[in-house]
């Protein structure tokens, strides 16, 4: 039932408004609205009633595991949301002067810092709203770095067919033409025909390390030296920054430029689709096009860095200092890790991750890159159930939600066919993993024995399997009486 | 270890598993000079109490002042359901709907949302939401040029009294694509875009029309004529709305002959709490005929095997994750919860709640100017009709008494000469619903007294333009 | 699955507590404690998932209609959790000294203001904790006013047969006799079995009114009447508050003490049972009486009244001031109801419990009272379908797990065979009122058609019937691992 | 009208059904001349936004001073998963489960709290809560006179050492039952209850024997020797335990040959906010022989029709609602929220980290005491071991420093003249793990420069009795 359904004319939640309606005769009639937006007219009860009904139709990391690969589903710890939305900061205007805000500067000020030391990058700008806005901004500083040299000639930006779909929408949105290279069958870049790529035209080169394929690029070092030596610069997409955090600097691989997803590696809310953060962090010579506002502090006075200070600055990216609660939430969780607990986080997740894909592979699994450690996560291939059993990915990952466990990515990265992409996090227990095992174990049962309840799944969700097409060929994207 | 449920057995039995000796080996393919040695410049462990504390003196060391700041982020009430139930763990721990059987809370949430936005801006569709108001509107300029078929310029129409930070955003966002973002001045006695002013570009090829409603000075713009004049000139018309304002004002889909093409602005008036200015959210509506070129994710409602009613993201072929480079923007992640907010908002308030705010919010803004009608040194700028914001001239140097009024605990409001040289000493000043009567006396006594002490001392009293 | 059986040797969740063992050799060996205490070892992760997944097994209010009658099942606002849980009000100390506590102790005294106009009593003190506490603190006040008078020869409570078991209880707990007074086939108290129950010995009678029938005894100025000339005081248990809120005062019909439950009246959360709160309000001659502590004021200042301002108080019900936070939400929820707020409690109330009287009358249910006027609750009993088709009450209530709505009360009062007592509350809409009946109206076919689906019933919820004998004959208090 | 859905359409509809003219004649059972006209003592309805903003300024305007008092209710930090699940609305806004099918969140909560409870305290059973410590010794003093089917005399020893508002509270609510509270003096020096002062009732019919550790004034008793000495004396032995403490000190159920019958206490230490004093619980745990002697709920585990474990109240015949008159306690609501929160408290901390914050809090209270060892005027009253709470005389007027320390955001304990009028300006005070060594220098530093300033005006500074 949707809440418009429990609606009924005059009904209404009081207390939250104003009862009168107060006068506005001062304005033209003809720019007034005639009528009443039709929102629902529902009691507060029936508000509360439904919304908490409907949070519990969903799986979620609090009530599950939720082995979604690429996407660090891991534990969101309550301290973060329950200090961050103290009285105290929710009321804080963005444009509020400095001096009223130096408590929660302080706090964007040492997240700048962590977030430098832990990207081995000069400086780092906190503003981009998400991931894929991180890099945009990665891309367009790269861009106003050639420009600013005059060396406008470049065209082209590199990137690996494995690569997520951010990275080419980006570099198209940046106004660059992308260039794909190959993957080896091994899962690392092929470096002769990155060699064949790299020229005059090439401005840089967006790379994943580990890569989507769930494997670090051990060439990194031979790919820095010859997009460098093209004139190119390297640009980290952070996504994976999990798996390495505490233990490889980008900035030490050679990559000039990289943005952060707070949402996986910094373990702010995904927030059922956001809101994310995607700070950038960039070597010295990026650094005067990073985009404003930043913190700055002369001794332990805090104060925003602009256009002002920085004339080259790409611009602004929102239109105030972007998602800064969650920033905050990374804040809190940066301070409780600690500098001792930030490696922890790549061990485990890479401990958890090993573990499963061993399991896996021990119950007859074939692995996409058998012969590779995993990093933080794996890519197991169901290309073999599917020509003998008739059974998809996409029929795995819905029997598992009927077990109770949320569905590894599906169908990405594009060049494994059949692929479950399984990202476990350092924050589960084993006893998780081995029950996500066995429950890997039954389906395929299943797969041999009654390929139907697969094919049918789920059966225990609120709703069986959905008519995608009939979505998007019917399109109904709101709702009416009618 | 903070978060790490791992006992030394755990370690032992998944290693002997793996076949690995240590942890550490498990890092083997990552060549051993790229490794970390110290990590200096982060700090030590905190524990949660240590940080509780840490965190409760940073919230309370600044004071909370009493706001008369809007200029893009407005102070409203949030009922305190919204983000009880917001935070619950189901909607704050979970991801973008990949698996729509199990996330038919989310999906039914942004369903519920798009036909809430729709209804208050009279348009066909909505999106799930973009990052926030500034980058919304840039997205929706990228939108109107793949839209606006007809038209090759790729020249968008950008006046003056669109908020500064929506414009530099946009074009920073814009720069690399070949789009030309013409200025279009504000009217210096009535601080709205005169149709006048586009009469320069009729015959022209112009893509789009950016129409702001109110627009930065809190000024109600001819809507109708600025969205005819668009449509009568092979333009698109882009809507930026305060949707608080929406709710009483006439909405874009009802502009002109025939509403705007694309709506888009800051979600944040809906229940988003102010918060140092983030996360909010981008909302964006458009004509049906667009709705294939709008950016972000959609949600469509369906059936199940069984022909039960159930909700999937749709148009999936216009994102990044599937077109690469092709897509129609790169946004992936967006602002979910506080689209949860905001639905838990509008359902708690409601239509009439949302306009009795919206007016509310303007008769107190007048209220407060009213204050000031028998001091000559304070006094409006613009003689248009205005919806909750206006620029007040004041007769002594702003950066003097601003500092002495966020002193005493009030922040009187924004200081337009930044980013309009030409409004030197000119406040932009807010006082929304939350406003009493008491708090706007205190507002007017504060800055009297202020304006008194200064007059002498300070730049000299101009005499009020409007 | 039990928080227990996520535990492992050595698992925890640091950060919340000390990382050393502290020294506490200063301590003789022989009181230190030689184990560990055997709590779970989980993570954090764990807990979190463990106790959101527990909660989802509720039913609540916020999740489902919950008719329970005599409980006063409505919404509890949310405002009233977030403004009392602010964190300056949870940091204070209960002995911090007045003047650290003003603010706190305004909102404790101007709610005794309002609960004494609203009750027509002379005094309130918020100490008691819950309506059972309340209610002994009334009768203890009795004791303590006929001792006062050397009047002790009095030795008896009356009590009707219909009251709650709490009432006679209570009533032995001061050491009274407790003499029962039979109820009139119309709801009413017997006048005449009162008239001969009253004498030297009666020190009181308690009543709720209206009575836990659901109607509202009509002669309740003659029964004060009859008790005042026998020299016995009138004790009105407030459970029934709801039913006359802002429309009648305790005190004018007689009462000389009354407690409330906060946690029905003034909607505080019943919390999975509890806390409550159930402050005590009473005539002049019982003011000396009152426990302590309380709050008083001197113009704007606040402060404690305690046994020296109160020689003559029964003392103290708690260490401290009773259940503080239960009555911070009490405060604001009768803040934002204000005085044109309080009588619409009973006007809904009402309005919603004749409704859905009617409409089951009209659907076949057999009423206990058909005569009379439902007060906020009323009584269906199933004795005619017990008879006819074997079931029963509670085969009813379980089957009504199955529509999604929570059963009413069962089996009390117990004077009424087979009886429902039902209690819609004012905050529900009459859709939900309607949904009810046409459950009502299922089951009842399903009684007469396949008795076997209600005697079976639940059968939507995460256990089946449970096995209640089971559990009292092979005592099962406490987990272990054997 | 706030929290009622009804539109006018509603009410006409219902009235029609119910075949009435108006809301008001639905009353018409009740006299006419009872009826209220005004209600002036309540004010006027408050907007949510109204009230958001008095509680914020309320909650504030009395500063956050730092706290060194326990006296029976103690600051240990929260996690923050505590309460963020504890208030969610199906365990904030569920009742009693009485329909145990659609309540088994909350029956297996209070399920493996019991047996959390039993673990801690070494007992067999655990009740599922009451409203607080002190009222817990009550009901436990009227159970023991129950289960002590051998003794008549209902005389309880109670020694005077035990919280004297626990004392209070317990004469309030026995009361009435012709029961003996006899108290037994502490030793003046140790400031522990001497088996000793129990001597003059061997022989004697005594009921049960009242054991606090620690005691009021933070002290340990011999507690093996007061059980050993209940048990030799056929009485019943009561044991007031703080359950934090319990964590590192022998539990109650090993004290002496046997272990206690009756532990209780106040749960609050164990994830329950300060808050001005509640809701706090009354934890109450027995030996099996006496668990139905025991008041309150109970939860049992049983198996439904399919075998599957399931939870559910049992042995109910010991409670009001159906023995009515002669049940075990006239309890029926107890404080079921604060035992989830101290549930969920205990998963999180565990038993180790309890065990370190019992650990800490003892180590901080005695670094507090030893930084007042070169001041001749403050030291530690009893020379007998502490837990984490310290009774330190103070050379000067406790009514003179006391305000002056509050003024200077610093409470410094609790005076204990109050109670005891021969501690004159004797101050219990308590450092749990949440004070740093920088609080107690604080601490220190305050009293030091406040006992300087005020020794020469003030009464004479007494030497140090310990």
């Amino acid at each position: 039932m949707l809440i418009f359904e429990h609606s009924r004319p005059g009904r209404e939640a009081p207390g939250h408004s104003p009862r009168e309606l107060a006068d506005v005769s001062d304005i033209p009639a003809g720019l007034l609205r005639e009528d009443v937006p039709g929102l629902p007219e529902v009691s507060e009860l029936q508000a509360v009633r439904h919304y908490t009904r409907l949070s519990q139709k969903n799986f979620s990391i609090d009530t599950q595991f939720y082995p979604l690969g690429s996407c660090t589903m891991k534990y969101n710890p309550r301290a973060c949301n329950t200090y961050a939305m103290l009285p105290g900061f929710l009321a804080r205007h963005p444009l509020a002067p400095a001096s009223t805000g130096q408590g929660f500067m302080a706090c964007m000020y040492e997240l700048q810092e962590m977030l430098k030391d832990i990207t081995g990058m000069k400086a780092v700008s906190l503003t981009p709203a998400a991931g894929a806005q991180g890099e945009f901004t990665g891309v367009a500083m790269i861009r106003a770095y050639h420009d600013a040299r005059g060396d406008s000639g470049r065209s082209e930006i590199i990137v690996p067919d494995a690569a997520h779909g951010t990275n080419p929408a980006t570099a198209t949105m940046c106004g660059y033409k992308v260039r794909e290279i190959p993957t080896m069958k091994d899962g690392d870049v092929d470096l002769e025909a990155l060699k064949q790529a790299v020229g005059p035209q090439t401005a840089g080169i967006m790379l994943t390390n580990p890569s989507t394929l769930g494997v670090f690029e051990r060439r990194i070092q031979e790919i820095a030296r010859i997009v460098h030596e093209a004139g190119g610069l390297l640009y980290y997409d952070g996504a994976n920054l999990n798996a390495i955090l505490g233990k490889v600097r980008p900035g030490v691989m050679g990559f000039d430029v990289i943005h952060m997803n707070l949402h996986k590696t910094f373990s702010t809310p995904h927030g059922g689709g956001g809101p994310g953060a995607g700070p950038v962090g960039v070597s010295e010579r990026l650094e005067p096009f990073l985009p404003v506002p930043m913190v700055g502090n002369y001794g332990d006075r805090y104060h925003w860095i602009t256009e002002k200070e920085k004339p080259q600055s790409i611009g602004r990216l929102s239109a105030f200092m972007g998602n800064a609660g969650v920033l905050m939430r990374a804040y809190i969780y940066a301070r409780l890790l600690g500098r001792e607990g930030m490696h922890r986080v790549a061990d485990f997740a890479t401990l958890n991750a090993n573990y499963l894909m061993v399991k896996l592979r021990e119950a007859g699994f074939d692995l996409a890159f058998p012969e590779r450690r995993a990093t933080h996560e794996f890519i197991v291939t169901l290309k073999r159930q599917k020509k003998e059993l008739d059974v998809t990915a996409m029929d795995f990952a819905k029997r598992l939600l009927d077990y109770g466990y949320h569905a590894p990515t599906t169908y990405f990265p594009l060049l494994v066919p059949e692929c479950l992409l399984i990202e476990p996090t350092e924050t589960e227990a084993r006893e998780e993993l081995d029950g996500f095992v066995e429950a890997m174990i039954k389906i395929q049962e299943e797969a041999e024995t009654n390929a139907e309840v697969l094919k049918e799944a789920p059966h225990t969700q609120p709703v069986r399997r959905l008519d995608d097409v009939r979505a998007a060929r019917e399109l109904d994207l709101a709702w009416s009486e009618h | 270890m903070p978060f790490i449920p791992h006992t030394e057995d755990d370690i032992r039995a998944m290693l002997e598993a793996i076949g690995a000796d240590s942890i550490e080996a498990l890092f083997d393919e990552i060549p051993a000079d790229l490794r970390i040695r110290h990590l200096d410049g982060v700090p030590e462990t905190m524990s949660e109490p240590e940080l509780a504390r840490l965190m409760l003196e940073r919230s309370e060391q600044d004071g909370r002042p009493l706001n008369f700041i809007g200029a893009g982020a407005y102070e409203h009430h949030i009922p305190a359901a919204v983000w009880e139930i917001t935070t619950r763990g189901e909607f704050y721990s979970a991801y973008t709907p990949y698996q729509a059987e199990a996330s038919q809370g989310t999906l039914q949430v942004i369903y519920e949302y798009q036909t809430m936005m729709t209804r208050l801006m009279a348009m066909d569709a909505s999106n799930a939401s973009l990052y926030d108001g500034a980058s919304a509107l840039a997205e929706a300029v990228l939108m109107a040029v793949r839209a606006n078929r007809k038209s090759k310029s790729r020249k968008v129409l950008m006046p003056v009294a669109v908020h500064p930070a929506y414009r530099a955003t946009t074009r920073t966002i814009v720069d690399n694509q070949d789009i030309d973002l013409i200025e279009v001045p504000y009217d210096p006695a009535g601080g709205h875009t005169p149709v006048e002013a586009l009469k320069q570009y009729e015959g022209e090829d112009i893509t789009a029309l950016v129409i702001a409603q109110p627009n930065f000075f809190g000024i109600l713009e001819d809507v109708d004529d600025l969205t005819d004049w668009a449509h009568a000139n092979g333009a698109l018309a882009i809507a930026v709305v305060n949707p608080m304002a929406a709710a009483m004002l006439t909405p874009p889909g009802r502009w002109g002959e025939k509403g705007v093409d694309i709506a888009c602005g800051e979600g944040q008036p809906l229940g988003v709490p102010l918060a140092s200015g983030g996360p909010y959210y981008g909302y964006m509506c458009c004509r049906k005929e667009h709705v294939r070129q709008m950016p972000g994710r959609i949600v469509g409602r369906t059936v199940d095997r069984d022909g039960r009613t159930g909700y999937t993201l749709t148009l999936q072929a216009r994102e990044q994750h599937i077109r690469r480079s092709k897509a129609t923007s790169n946004i992936c992640t967006n602002q979910g919860l506080l689209v949860t907010a905001s639905t838990i908002f509008m359902s708690i308030v409601g239509g009439a709640g949302l306009q009795r705010i919206a007016r509310t919010s303007h008769a107190n803004t007048r209220a407060l100017v009213e204050r000031f009608r028998d001091n000559p040194a304070v006094g409006p700028v613009f003689n248009r009709p205005y919806f909750h914001e206006c620029v007040l001239k004041v007769g002594v140097p702003l950066d003097t008494i601003l500092p002495a009024l966020a002193e005493d605990n009030l922040l009187a409001g924004y200081a337009l000469a930044q980013d309009y040289p030409e409004l030197e000493d000119c406040l932009l000043v807010c006082a929304t619903e939350t406003k009493t009567q008491q708090d706007l006396d205190r507002y007017a006594d504060a800055m009297n007294r202020v304006v008194g002490d200064n007059a002498a001392t300070g730049r000299t009293a101009k005499p009020k333009m409007a």
